[in-house]
């Protein structure tokens, strides 16, 4: 694809937004979008990047008539959907436009969808809101969008809720209900983060599919500039509200112009591994054999087996070396966690902290071990107790061991400047904190116990990419400072490239590969390894250089499909 | 399903026992004498002392104990010690009227405060908002008897469109009944409404936030859809649980409202009994309303299952 | 990092971060007016014997029922007592009680349903004992206990209260089987903090907000149980008035005499207006999902 | 269908079955009443539930009694005994009384009246009237000769026997089958067949909501006009049924609105509400009316010492108690008679103290006399009956303002009268005094006055005088045998009940009935009965 396929003619755009800005309501009202603009042309895909608060999500919803009541409303501006402004459509007519004109995917397909209907109601309610149709028709209708959106067994479908179907699933679902009428634009926001990367990968397929079907303009929002590489045909970058940079996707991704766009680009991690480090040390700081985790619910009646969340996990982590455990979700890898760090008794199995059993060990006998193996968990805003300040979340621990609390003060501080934020941090709260920051107070309380071992439970699948890469280079640099073993946990390969000495492929719950970064990730010997580096958006672009990685280039099969 | 009912009416039985050993250890504790009631102004010690040994209340309490919960095994509540009739016959005089007032209160109530606490979600914040809020508060601010009394002067007295007090079974016609359960019914509803109109605002304004709302609007569905199909039936488990310990604390409004407007319920029954200290009858109405309560509350959890399909038992 | 700041995540807060701000802007009018209300009251009840004309108690039966006058704001009741001083003097009872249930429930509520939340068996037992007080009609286990203790304004404040509790503790039970999930509990847990610094440090700030819903819905209907109490005959003695008894001595007057019943009314329920909208107040800026603590 | 649900919950079907089947006889209760039949709708003073009236003296039970109850004699307006069910000769030497029942008595299950029936009722009587207890110590026998006559011998003079056989209250002389006459002094009754005016309908009967009455076809009344409790109870009705309305103010509306025919005691401040009724008759039916009167406690200090006794009737007085309890001077009369003023011994002997009004500054120094040390008064008061709750109220001021220290403490009336069955000192659940209220019959003489018996511990009633004297007094009395030396021996009698303040009598007053104009020939006497009473159309 090339600039030729970029529309001229704005008249048969499909969306156009000019100059859009969009305020807090209420008495003190703050920007949140200061003169957005973009457009998309029939057929195309347009993304819209940008980071947490850039406004992309605002921008999508107003351009769907959604913005909250009360607490967002367009000032200025205009949005065009084939013409027609959303912005001055009476309340009625912009029910008519949703869904036949422009419609939308959301992010969380668990939550979008309603949980106390059947998928069919939901779909049908679409088709009786809008249309005509005899119940007959619609029945056909729906049976045949599903049977586009790739869903099994649809007669199951559409009795089912949606609790009893996959994420992909229910993401299918929600494609269906927003095409179902065939609307020539589809609005999609994050559709692919909640899911793991292969379901990604189908979808996104799906997407294209489907475009390429019925001929829809997708705007398509996401932070992932994997995704962007795999499904663009242009790309608007977003910041504070306002677009910084619009393009072709080639030239964004060759020669961006902006250092924001450059920036951001540089911060999503290389796919192919980090060299090898040397190891430092030959301890072994923890270890597993045939650790095992089964869940049981009780039954008064009769015994149920339980779910088996890990099984058979034997891992061995070494003094000041990371060892990565990467799987998609249910795969187990929290749970391993979760039982190293005994916040869960593991059902089988030992655990060997520094050679000592922990498994087992009562609360009181538990507690010397605790100091030595700290975890930092996935979202720095819950993990938090945004009650207290962050001095006494540092301090808490040191102060359970019997250390003065000044002195443990004075520890915190240094702490927090060690993790890059001001001493004077102590004293403030967590809400006054950005994600990223908190998860540096976060691993500054880890370390405040001056631990072995580090369990970081995807401790930065919730940040931004440029804030990812920081929290990441701060763990590095504490690991060679303090020689502490690192236990990774992540979903995401990226990641584990960057930072892991030793990876563990996780599967529902087992061990699927296990050994040295480079070559588990380089040539994986498991066909789900595979399968999984495969699944990695954009992998065939080297973003950090700007310059495609394999040959093939950006153009991957997906965005041509 | 079935085996969850099983084992919640197991679980009730512990609850049930506590509730039958505290009351009973609870009235033998209260100063106050059958034998004092019975006989009246006049009577001497001796002609006392006569009564309450016929009335057994002079065997130790562990032997009363035994013998009425052996009774109650064998599904036998005795009868009352003061007008010496059969207390399931009592009840069952006194089940209808509490019942019909029970019911239309929560017909009433569900009629206005659900769509009232729609209302007042929906336009959250607005002045519609506040009046729901306000008028809903307001009911709950003011005594029960005072309603009481304000309804029977205008509706009643001043108007003349009601009788004043009484009770009709529904087997005599629906006006009789109706024109009489009303009033009472209307009272003790402005507690309920109350109740369930704020627990609707709220449970509302929580559902309002979910995504699935803002998906329903996606689609370009009509408000009135929104609300009602996709955000209300969502907001119903904690809207149900209200209706569920609202019937609970119903008692004690049905007490009042019993004794104002003259309806001859359990409520008035059980007052009587308590200041009467007729100790079988007092048990036996306890241990029904704990019954009761213990029953709709399984009904209300049961219901939840098929407001939500998450929920399965 | 200082831009990093700016950059807090913006989608999520947009629904947390605005509502709030709206529901007091919109509430503003409302709970002042609650607030100065309750004051007055307050005042009233703490000034009663400077304010008050007359000894709540002296009766003059040559002038009983007198209709409303200068000497006689309110007029006289059955017993020729200024139903005025009665009504002050009232209110002091009415808030005693009401406070006083709500302090007592909690007080009591608060550690049973932090141990119901942490310990297993601890819940099986005490979550039995709270469903078979709960499921006794609170008003009934009230007049038990009135005629059990005698009638006098501490029996009736337990009376009230006791029904209560097992209310508060359900309520604070299900605040810690939540937050006990929470990750910077699990943290607190890593750190090898004790059960008791947890629960106290971590646990029971989460439960300070619904508590204080609760804790103004259980003063509500404490004023409002006392009132019936007396209605039913088993309430605080006449020589204490409260409203609630004031009401009930003049309601026979009802259609002679309103103001016998009319003025403590009105207070009363002012009264309880003031305290629910705080209330309600509290819950919209705390949060709406805390409707349910009145349910308990 | 949640009861359903609940019956299941503890007992299933069987429980199931008994309530179904009881609401439905409820329900049938609530179909049975035929609109047209001629029924009288009344509201009593209270509830009736115990539905014997011998082992109860409560007014509503008596007044159930004379509903389907005959009494053996009757007594007329002059209080005069009379023949009702029973004529009578006594012996030259007034120690043989021989009764002689009269023709065409019947049970409601139709079998005739005996003098057996009688006797056997005479001697359940006999075990719980305090008169009668008295009079049975004087008797030698009482049996029946046939099936119409029956003797009673004395064997000593006891000139007071056809005065308690004729009392209209307490405990009249209700005459119930031998059967169930049979019954335990001490346990009530549970077969209600009288031979009285009126039939019990047990199948509608509601404690705490209704008693139903209908006409007994076959009741032969007898031929005088009536007078009291005397003469022809004719039955004008087919129904009388008494309906509960626990909130008076609910049933002084009811009957504004025409819900009902009859309410038995008009709250007196209430009256403007209805005697601005024309369809109304407000009209007081017993103008004996009654007397209310506090009783100390002779065992617990302080009152166990009779010159503080003696400041306390001093400390009080009529007027205020009344003020409060009634307000309206028409309807209250301060009285210094314990037998009540118009009656047969009505005198003001020795009730100076309490009729010239509360002397706070007198009773003070009788205090400072009798070195009263301040030891607190328990006074009890009952919250929940309106007709006894104002007088401890003003009571406790008045003795106050005495320098007594009085602790007044609010109770439930049922919590009272079994606290005032307890002798124990203060300290133990014991109290110092309480007030109460009596119809005049019930104290108009030495022998029916409850409080003038000095039995002491045993005998006496609650508060327990231990008087010997007293009871010569009245000993003597009932043997007198001609009325000026009763009154004489009943004047010395009061004198020295007030001196030693047996009871402080704290004056009368009447309660107004209210009656639909439709409603006439209603009986003016201390008891409500409903023969000869008609109702119009309304």
């Amino acid at each position: 694809m090339d600039a030729s396929r970029m529309p001229e003619a704005k008249t048969e755009d499909v969306l156009v937004v000019e100059d859009l800005v969009v305020e807090t309501a209420g008495r003190n009202s703050a920007k949140i979008l200061s003169g957005v603009s973009l457009r998309v042309a029939p057929g195309e895909t347009v993304c819209l990047v940008g980071e947490s608060g850039s406004g992309k999500s605002v921008t999508s919803l107003a351009t769907m008539g959604l913005l909250p009541k009360g607490a967002l409303m367009a000032r200025s501006g205009r949005i065009l959907v084939e013409g027609e402004d959303v912005l001055t459509a009476r309340p009625a007519r912009l029910r008519q436009l949703r869904a036949t004109r422009m419609s939308m995917i959301f992010q969380e397909p668990m939550t979008a969808l309603n949980p106390v209907l059947t998928i069919e109601r939901q779909l049908e309610e679409v088709l009786s809101a809008h249309s005509q149709m005899s119940a007959k028709e619609r029945r056909d209708r729906i049976r045949g969008i599903l049977e586009l959106v790739r869903l099994p067994d649809v007669e199951r479908m559409c009795r089912s809720h949606p609790h009893q179907l996959s994420g992909g699933q229910r993401q299918r679902v929600m494609i269906a209900m927003a095409l179902v009428l065939e609307p020539k634009l589809l609005i999609a926001d994050e559709p692919t983060t909640a899911l793991d990367v292969t379901t990604q990968k189908e979808i996104l397929r799906l997407i294209a599919e489907i475009q390429e079907r019925l001929g829809t303009s997708v705007l398509f929002i996401t932070h992932d500039m994997g995704v962007v590489a795999d499904i663009a045909t242009r790309v608007y970058v977003m910041r504070h509200g306002a677009i910084v940079e619009e393009g072709p996707i080639q030239r964004i991704l060759e020669k961006p112009e902006r250092d924001y766009t450059r920036d951001l680009l540089a911060a999503v991690p290389a796919l192919h591994p980090r060299e090898g480090r040397a190891a430092a040390s030959r301890e072994v700081v923890l270890s597993t054999s045939e650790l095992g985790m089964v869940y049981r619910q009780p039954s008064l009646f009769r015994k149920r087996q339980g779910t088996v969340a890990a099984k058979d996990v034997n891992i061995k982590l070494k003094r000041g070396r990371t060892l990565g455990v990467v799987g998609e979700s249910g795969s187990g890898k929290s749970t391993v966690a979760r039982c190293v760090m005994r916040l869960i008794d593991p059902t089988e199995g030992s655990i060997r902290l520094r050679g000592e059993e922990i498994v087992g060990l009562s609360r009181g006998a538990l507690r010397p071990m605790r100091k030595r193996i700290q975890m930092i968990f996935q979202d720095p805003n819950r993990s938090l107790n945004p009650r207290l300040t962050v001095g006494d979340s540092i301090t808490e621990g040191p102060i359970n061991y019997g250390s003065e609390p000044r002195a443990a003060r004075e520890r915190a501080m240094e702490l927090l400047e060690l993790v890059g934020l001001p001493a004077d941090a102590v004293d403030r709260h967590p809400h006054q904190f950005s994600g990223g920051q908190r998860q540096r107070i976060a691993i500054a309380r880890a370390l405040a116990m001056e631990p072995d071992v580090l369990v970081a439970d995807e401790a930065v699948s919730a940040l931004d990419v440029s804030v990812q890469a920081q929290v990441l280079d701060l763990l590095d640099e504490i690991q060679t400072r303090l020689g502490i073993a690192l236990l990774f946990i992540t979903h995401d390969l990226r990641v584990a490239a960057q930072i892991c000495d030793e990876v563990v492929v996780m599967q529902n719950g087992r061990v699927v590969e296990y050994g040295p970064t480079a070559e588990v990730l380089g040539n994986p010997r498991e066909a789900y390894t595979r399968q999984l580096i495969e699944a990695a958006p954009g992998r065939h672009w080297d973003f950090p250089n700007f310059r495609p990685l394999a040959p093939g280039g950006p153009g991957s099969i997906e965005a041509t499909a | 399903m079935l085996a969850y009912i099983a084992r919640r009416i197991l679980a009730s039985i512990p609850v049930m026992i506590v509730v039958a050993l505290f009351v009973f250890l609870l009235l033998r504790l209260t100063p106050g004498d059958p034998a004092a009631i019975i006989a009246g102004d006049m009577a001497t010690p001796a002609q006392l002392d006569q009564i309450r040994q016929s009335l057994g209340l002079n065997e130790p309490l562990v032997t009363q104990f035994v013998t009425w919960s052996g009774q109650l095994l064998s599904g036998d509540f005795g009868r009352s010690l003061i007008s010496k009739t059969p207390v399931l016959r009592l009840i069952g005089q006194r089940l209808e009227p509490t019942l019909s007032l029970a019911i239309v209160t929560m017909l009433i109530t569900l009629l206005l405060s659900i769509p009232m606490g729609v209302l007042a979600a929906w336009r959250h914040g607005s002045l519609t908002d506040s009046a729901v809020m306000a008028i809903s508060v307001l009911g709950f601010s003011i005594p029960v008897f005072v309603t009481g009394y304000i309804f029977i002067q205008i509706f009643a007295i001043d108007l003349r469109i009601f009788p004043v007090q009484g009770f009709k079974s529904i087997g005599e016609g629906f006006w009789p009944f109706f024109s009489r359960i009303f009033l009472p019914a209307l009272t003790l509803a402005t507690i309920y409404i109350a109740l369930i109109a704020r627990m609707t605002r709220a449970a509302m304004l929580d559902v309002l936030g979910e995504d699935y709302v803002r998906t329903a609007r996606a689609k370009g569905l009509s408000e009135r859809v929104v609300l009602f199909r996709h955000a209300l039936r969502n907001a119903a488990v904690p809207i149900l649980t209200v209706v569920g310990t609202g019937f609970a604390l119903m008692i004690s409004g049905v007490v009042v409202t019993e004794s104002v407007f003259n309806i001859p319920g359990l409520g008035r029954l059980t007052v009587d009994a308590i200041l009467a200290r007729d100790y079988p009858v007092i048990q036996a109405l306890i241990l029904l309303t704990s019954g009761i309560y213990v029953v709709i509350n399984l009904l209300i959890d049961i219901s939840y299952a098929f407001m939500d399909p998450r929920i399965r038992y | 990092m200082a831009d990093k700041a700016t950059l807090a995540s913006a989608e999520p807060v947009i629904r947390r971060r605005f509502l709030p701000q709206i529901a007091v802007s919109r509430l503003r009018f409302a709970p002042t007016l609650a607030a100065i209300c309750l004051a007055l009251i307050v005042v009233a009840a703490v000034f009663a014997p400077l304010i008050a004309p007359y000894d709540p108690i002296a009766m003059n039966p040559m002038e009983r029922l007198a209709p409303a006058s200068w000497a006689h704001p309110f007029g006289t009741d059955p017993y020729g007592r200024d139903v005025f001083s009665r009504t002050l003097y009232g209110a002091q009872i009415s808030l005693i009680v009401g406070l006083g249930a709500a302090f007592v429930a909690v007080l009591v509520g608060l550690p049973l349903g932090l141990l119901a939340g942490f310990f297993r068996w601890i819940d099986a037992v005490l979550m039995r004992i709270m469903d078979g007080l709960m499921a006794i009609p609170s008003i009934l286990l009230a007049i038990a206990i009135v005629s059990l203790a005698g009638s006098s304004l501490w029996t009736v404040l337990v009376a009230i209260t006791i029904p209560e509790i097992p209310r508060v503790v359900r309520l604070v039970r299900s605040v810690v089987l939540s937050a006990r999930e929470e990750p910077y509990v699990e943290a607190a847990i890593a750190v090898g903090s004790s059960l008791f610094k947890i629960m106290w440090r971590h646990l029971t700030p989460n439960t300070i907000a619904p508590l204080i819903v609760q804790g103004t819905y259980v003063c509500a209907s404490a004023i409002l149980t006392e009132a019936i109490l007396s209605f039913l005959g088993a309430g605080i003695g006449t020589e204490t008035p409260s409203w609630g008894n004031i009401m009930s001595e003049g309601r026979l007057y009802f259609q002679l005499k309103p103001g016998l019943v009319f003025w403590p009314g009105l207070f009363l329920s002012l009264c309880i207006l003031s305290i629910n909208i705080l209330g309600d107040t509290a819950r919209d800026v705390m949060d709406p999902r805390l409707g349910k603590g009145r349910a308990g | 269908m949640s009861f359903l649900a609940n019956a299941a919950a503890f007992r299933p079907s069987r429980l199931v079955r008994s309530a179904l089947l009881a609401s439905v006889v409820a329900l049938s209760g609530f179909a049975a009443a035929p609109v047209d039949a001629q029924e009288i709708r009344a509201v009593m003073h209270s509830g009736i539930r115990v539905l014997d009236p011998v082992i109860t003296t409560a007014h509503i039970t008596r007044n159930h009694g004379y509903m389907i109850y005959d009494t053996l004699l009757g007594m007329d307006e002059n209080l005069k005994p009379q023949p009702q069910m029973a004529s009578w000769e006594v012996s030259d030497d007034g120690l043989t009384y021989t009764f002689t029942l009269r023709d065409g008595l019947k049970w409601h299950d139709g079998a005739p009246v005996t003098s057996a029936d009688a006797v056997a009722s005479l001697k359940r009587w006999g075990e719980r009237d305090g008169g009668a207890q008295m009079m049975f110590k004087s008797v030698e026998s009482l049996e029946p000769k046939d099936d119409k006559t029956f003797v009673l011998k004395l064997k000593e003079p006891f000139s007071y026997v056809l005065e308690l056989m004729a009392k209209p209250s307490g405990l009249p002389t209700f005459i119930m089958p031998e059967r169930v006459a049979k019954t335990p002094a001490g346990e009530s009754i549970t077969d209600y067949t009288g031979s009285g005016p009126f039939k019990f309908v047990e199948a509608e009967f509601e404690p705490g909501v209704r008693a139903v009455y209908e006409k007994n076809e076959d009741y032969v009344p007898r031929d005088e006009p009536p007078s009291w409790t005397a003469g022809g109870k004719v039955v004008n009705v087919d129904r009388v049924t008494w309906v509960v309305m626990p909130d008076i103010q609910t049933a002084v509306n009811a009957i504004n609105g025409g819900e009902i025919d009859f309410l038995e005691q008009t709250p007196i401040d209430l009256l403007p509400l209805l005697q601005a009724n024309p369809d109304l008759t407000v009209e007081v039916l017993s103008p004996l009316g009654y007397q209310t009167m506090a009783r100390l406690n002779w065992l617990n200090p302080p009152f166990d010492d009779v010159k503080i006794r003696q400041a306390a009737m001093t400390a009080l007085g009529q007027e205020p108690i009344l003020a409060a309890l009634v307000g309206n001077p028409e309807y209250m009369k301060s009285c210094g008679s314990m037998y009540g003023c118009g009656t047969p011994f009505a005198t003001d002997a020795g009730s100076e103290p309490i009729m010239s009004g509360p002397q706070p500054e007198k009773a003070k120094a009788m205090l400072e006399e009798a070195g009263y040390d301040g030891t607190p008064i328990v006074l009890m008061q009952p919250t929940d009956v309106p007709s006894i709750a104002p007088q401890p109220v003003v009571g406790a001021q008045l003795l106050r303002q005495a320098g007594f220290s009085v602790d007044m403490q609010p109770m439930d009336w049922q919590t009272l009268v079994t606290r005032r069955a307890s002798q124990a000192p203060v300290k133990d659940g014991g109290w110092n005094m309480f007030f109460t209220n009596w119809i005049i019959p019930e104290v108009w003489s030495p022998i029916n006055n409850p409080m003038l018996n000095g039995g002491g511990k045993e005998a006496a009633w609650f508060g327990w005088p231990d008087d010997p004297e007293l009871d010569e007094m009245r000993t003597k009395f009932a043997q007198a045998s001609d009325d000026e030396t009763r009154k004489e021996i009943a004047a010395d009698i009061q004198a020295h009940a007030f001196e030693v303040v047996n009871y402080i009598p704290v004056g009368e007053y009447t309660i107004p009935s209210t009656s639909r104009k439709s409603l006439s020939g209603m009986l003016k006497m201390p008891v409500p009965v409903f023969w000869n009473v008609e109702k119009a159309a309304d």
